[in-house]
């Protein structure tokens, strides 16, 4: 046995040590939380405990500032018979015909990605990946949206071409093409630049795969990679409140970095599980980790899970049950199998070369318990940690600056006149970063891998093909524009989303379903919460009109730097279907001498 | 002339996926009997015949451009001066 | 009866099913290969293609070498059968010394994908006998490490041979003397960075040039019209 | 245990655009007085405990898997046992 460090903090410890002073404040939990986990539990959170609802119960997690907010969602979404899974799951999924289905999502990875910018970026598009192979679906392409400072800044020649090279070092060595995005620089995001990664996939529709821990007696796996001290940052003060540390400086990183080859396998061996019916639920690891995985599929499961978490391989030496738990290292997935089948399905995974290992049970205790070299850390009711944290409503208001960002019109601005200024207008346009050739970064992405784009940079959307027998297909565009947004939030958002509808209209393919990425400062600050409140209201109402579902996405909050946030950035991703690919409607003129019509208002 | 080398190796607690390549190609090999492989940079400057404070030089060159401080540490070696 | 083309599966290959429709669409019938399998399972042929074996953290290429599949390869390289590689299947047969030379970040460092422009140096081997000498192919060419690096005394002999396969028109990488791809003496191993398995349908490549690779090498098979350089 | 390093560069003949690249930064930072810059790849192996043959088999994994003899040469060195 490893040796065990005599100061862990079991169940039987807390019970005994009611009055322990835990540094939950640090944790980021405020403390009537705390006093509710004390209420849920009947004494004392253990270390682990409190590291794991800290997690769980954090914005990031729980959603608490924007979930009464989203709801209009799932109120205003029209009705289709497309939608197969939807808002709450990993992914949203549509049906494309009687056979096939699609599932894609946007996510953010945004301060990550100015920390360290190329590992931030490279894991954020894994973890998006993960998202949709969790759903039962092969991921076929991947899509980026960026907001960087100014251009000339030394400090974006620090975070653009690291952020380029992870989105394009993951997705060029997990194999997936890259087929559209965007690049935008302006002032208000130099201190916290957006990256905004989409990924989708296809599946048979019978292969869709749930989340639950279900099954009584049926084994968890954890599959792919170590686990490391990987961005366990936060909980490290649980360490350093009971015992002094001794090891390098470096011992806690809050950095992860990727590795695709390790997606890569993962992707491969899930998808030959899920199609040898060998997986009864998944659910991939994402930022919180263990904690969320386990957390989220006992919660949907109906009964309680057991894990040992010895049983865990590591890579660090010397980490606590609670390092364990909140470890976000990359490239992993849980699965939850009939223990008949789970020898089948570890030797599926060694003879990828994937690590694969037995770590736990699906009890009908309606607990989750985590035991640590026989010791109990963690005894709870898994749906307080996954389904009943804190919700806020949140104080709005609208900023006072609005009145006079609408007095200063563009109409006021002068105009060219003369043939020189027009030219000159010409010219600086085509020079400004915003308009001008993104060949740089694009050409830096695999666009053609798969064999089946129709479609990618440059044109309006990507298109995809999906079957090579019917020519059945997708078209993707993924849009925002902050400056928009800043006037005026819900029609700033709806118009990300016609711009996004007509992309995906303009190739030939019919928009059926929306996903978005909802980026905003603060939601402590009321004007924020305005600018949120309002901005989803407009894709709620927008989607209503248009007649297609928001079929899910992400929120990230907190991109500010001291009172200045950015603006708001709803981006927007909407996917649409192609009977024939064959018939997609490329970007540019035709033929001398054919017509063009402007259409529209 | 000075010569200095400027080892970068990833923090020991970051992964390192090129090292862990590398390890699980080992046995392939016939080597069983490794237990850890880490991969990093190693840089070799050399300096003018004249140059000036070639140790605080390379310190900036490696703090600067080299290592990644948020990810890598470095150690430097003058060789000759 | 279509010959068969067996096409290796390395963890990290991500071209495989690319090659696999290239091989159908040229009129042969794909076999998948497995890396850990030392049988080739009656091929014809073999097609490594691009990817990322092993995750190529250390170098491309120099962990696929030690595979079992690529020992059988050899072997079967060395009896005439034809193999071809494909960017990181170029780079494995370079690394296996089944071709001369290495593949080395590219000059400008980056990653590059763009159609390739290239030039059909030579029909005298198993891949390229129905190109016309000298036309010129577009195929994609998508690579951070495709750099073709030899001694000049290689280099010389390359040219001298005419085993210089496909020469860039335009450099994409700074590969030395515009070097795409190149031959084994014998005309059966081919290695280039470019993709023709990209190339086969213009709905969704550049071209359809690439299509004449694996058309090759079914004549090749067939013994069709007997009139380059190599023997069976 | 014994813990080998292995360091890998670039041929002398070989062109090296990292190193170039490095070196065309450097007057940005201040540095006039360098020369040339090369870089290579240092390698860390760590063998268990109760290895045997460690140089040889050392010798072994760079000869074949870590440098590349067509563009790379290699040196070795031992650090404890
Ligand atoms: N970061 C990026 N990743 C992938 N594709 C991008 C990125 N930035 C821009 N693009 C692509 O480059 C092309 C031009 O982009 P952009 O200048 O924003 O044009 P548009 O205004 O038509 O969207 C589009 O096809 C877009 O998808």
């Amino acid at each position: 046995m490893s040796q065990l460090n005599v100061a862990i903090d079991t169940v039987g410890v807390a019970d005994a040590t009611p009055d322990e002073k835990q540094p939950w404040a640090e944790l980021g939990l405020k403390e009537d939380e705390y006093q509710r986990i004390r209420e849920i539990l009947g004494r004392r959170p253990t270390q682990s405990e409190l590291a794991m609802y800290s997690i769980m119960w954090s914005e990031h997690c729980s959603y608490k500032s924007s979930r009464v907010h989203l709801r209009q969602f799932g109120e205003k979404n029209p009705k289709t018979p497309r939608l197969l899974a939807g808002i709450g799951e990993n992914a949203g999924v549509v049906a494309i015909d009687e056979n096939i289905a699609v599932t894609f999502k946007v996510e953010s990875h945004n301060h990550p990605s100015y920390v360290e910018p190329k590992q931030g970026a490279a894991t954020g598009v894994g973890g998006i990946i993960r998202d949709i192979i969790a759903m039962g679906a092969r991921p076929i392409a991947v899509m980026d949206s960026l907001r960087f400072g100014a251009i000339d800044h030394p400090d974006t020649a620090r975070v653009l071409p690291g952020v380029v090279d992870g989105i394009g070092h993951y997705g060029n060595c997990v194999g997936l093409p890259n087929i559209g995005g965007e690049t935008y620089f302006d002032a208000c995001y130099q201190g916290n630049p957006l990256v905004n990664a989409l990924s989708v996939g296809v599946m048979p529709r019978s292969r869709l795969q749930s989340m639950q821990a279900s099954g009584v007696g049926n084994t968890v796996i954890l599959m792919g990679a170590k686990t490391g001290r990987d961005g366990i940052g936060g909980v490290s003060v649980l360490a350093s409140a009971t015992f002094s540390e001794t090891g390098e400086g470096d011992a806690r990183p809050s950095v992860q970095v990727g590795d695709p080859f390790t997606e890569k396998l993962l992707i491969e061996v899930c998808l030959e599980l899920f199609d040898e019916g060998l997986v009864v639920g998944v659910q991939d690891l994402g930022g919180a980790g263990l904690t969320c995985a386990l957390s989220e599929t006992a919660a949907a499961g109906d009964g309680g899970m057991h894990v040992d978490l010895e049983r865990v391989p590591l890579r660090a030496k010397g980490m606590e049950p609670q390092d364990i738990l909140a470890s976000e290292s990359q490239e992993r997935m849980l699965l939850i199998v009939d223990p008949a089948k789970a020898e089948e399905v570890l030797a599926r995974s060694h003879r990828w070369g994937l690590l694969a290992t037995e770590i736990g049970t699906v009890t009908d205790t309606g607990r989750l318990v985590v035991d640590f070299h026989g010791q109990t850390v963690v005894d709870v009711p898994p749906k307080s940690l996954a389904d009943e944290g804190p919700v806020y409503h949140r104080p709005i208001a609208e900023p006072n600056d609005l009145g006079l960002i609408a007095v200063d019109r563009a109409e006021t601005l002068p105009r060219p006149t003369t043939d020189e200024e027009i030219r000159q207008t010409v010219l600086d346009m085509a020079a400004s970063p915003n308009l001008c050739d993104k060949s740089w970064i694009t050409e830096q992405y695999d666009s053609s891998v798969f064999g089946n784009t129709v479609l990618g940079t440059p044109h309006d959307a990507g298109v995809v093909r999906l079957d090579e027998r019917t020519g059945v297909g997708i078209a993707i565009s993924l849009d925002g524009n902050g400056r928009f947004a800043r006037l005026d939030p819900y029609v700033g958002a709806q118009l990300s989303l016609a711009e996004a509808y007509r992309n995906v209209a303009v190739t030939g393919a019919t928009p059926i379903a929306i996903s978005d990425c909802l980026n905003f400062g603060s939601p402590e600050d009321p004007h924020v919460m305005w600018q949120f409140e309002r901005a989803v209201t407009g894709i709620a109402d927008g989607a209503q009109k248009l007649g297609i579902p928001v079929t899910g996405g992400n929120v990230s909050f907190y991109n500010q730097t001291g009172r200045d946030a950015i603006h708001p950035t709803p981006v927007i991703g909407v996917l649409g279907v192609i009977d024939d690919v064959a018939r997609r409607i490329p970007l540019g003129l035709g033929k001398t001498g054919d017509t063009i019509a402007l259409i529209g208002t | 002339m000075a010569r200095v080398v400027v080892d970068v190796m990833l923090k020991s607690e970051i992964l390192d996926p090129q090292g862990e390549a590398v390890l699980g190609a080992l046995p392939r090999l016939g080597v069983n009997d490794v237990s850890s492989v880490r991969i990093g940079k190693r840089v070799e400057i050399e300096f003018d015949e004249n140059a000036q404070n070639v140790e605080e030089q390379s310190r900036v060159i490696a703090d600067q451009l080299l290592a990644n401080p948020v990810i890598e540490s470095f150690s430097l070696s003058i060789e000759g001066a | 009866m279509s010959a068969r083309v067996g096409v290796v599966t390395f963890p990290g290959s991500l071209d495989d099913r690319d090659a696999a429709r290239a091989v159908r669409l040229a009129g042969g019938e794909p076999v998948g290969l497995w890396h850990d399998d030392a049988a080739l399972g009656r091929v014809d042929a073999v097609f490594l293609p691009g990817g990322f074996s092993y995750g190529d953290a250390l170098r491309c290429g120099a962990i696929a070498r030690f595979s079992q599949v690529m020992d059988t390869v050899k072997a079967a390289a060395a009896q005439g059968m034809p193999v071809l590689g494909v960017c990181n299947g170029f780079q494995v047969l370079c690394e296996s010394h089944l071709l001369p030379g290495a593949l080395v970040r590219n000059a400008h460092l980056r990653y590059r994908n763009r159609p390739a422009r290239l030039r059909v140096e030579t029909t005298r081997t198993a891949w390229t006998r129905l190109y016309e000498p000298g036309s010129e192919v577009v195929f994609p060419a998508k690579h951070g490490e495709g750099r073709y690096v030899a001694d000049e005394a290689v280099l010389d002999q390359l040219e001298a041979d005419g085993r210089v396969v496909f020469r860039y028109l335009d450099n994409p990488n700074g590969s030395m003397r515009d070097i795409a791809g190149v031959t084994n003496e014998a005309g059966n191993v081919v290695g280039l960075m470019p993709h023709p398995e990209h190339a086969v349908d213009e709905l969704t490549g550049p071209s359809n040039d690439g299509l004449g690779i694996v058309a090759s090498v079914l004549a090749h098979l067939t013994g069709a019209a007997d009139t380059s350089g190599v023997s069976r």
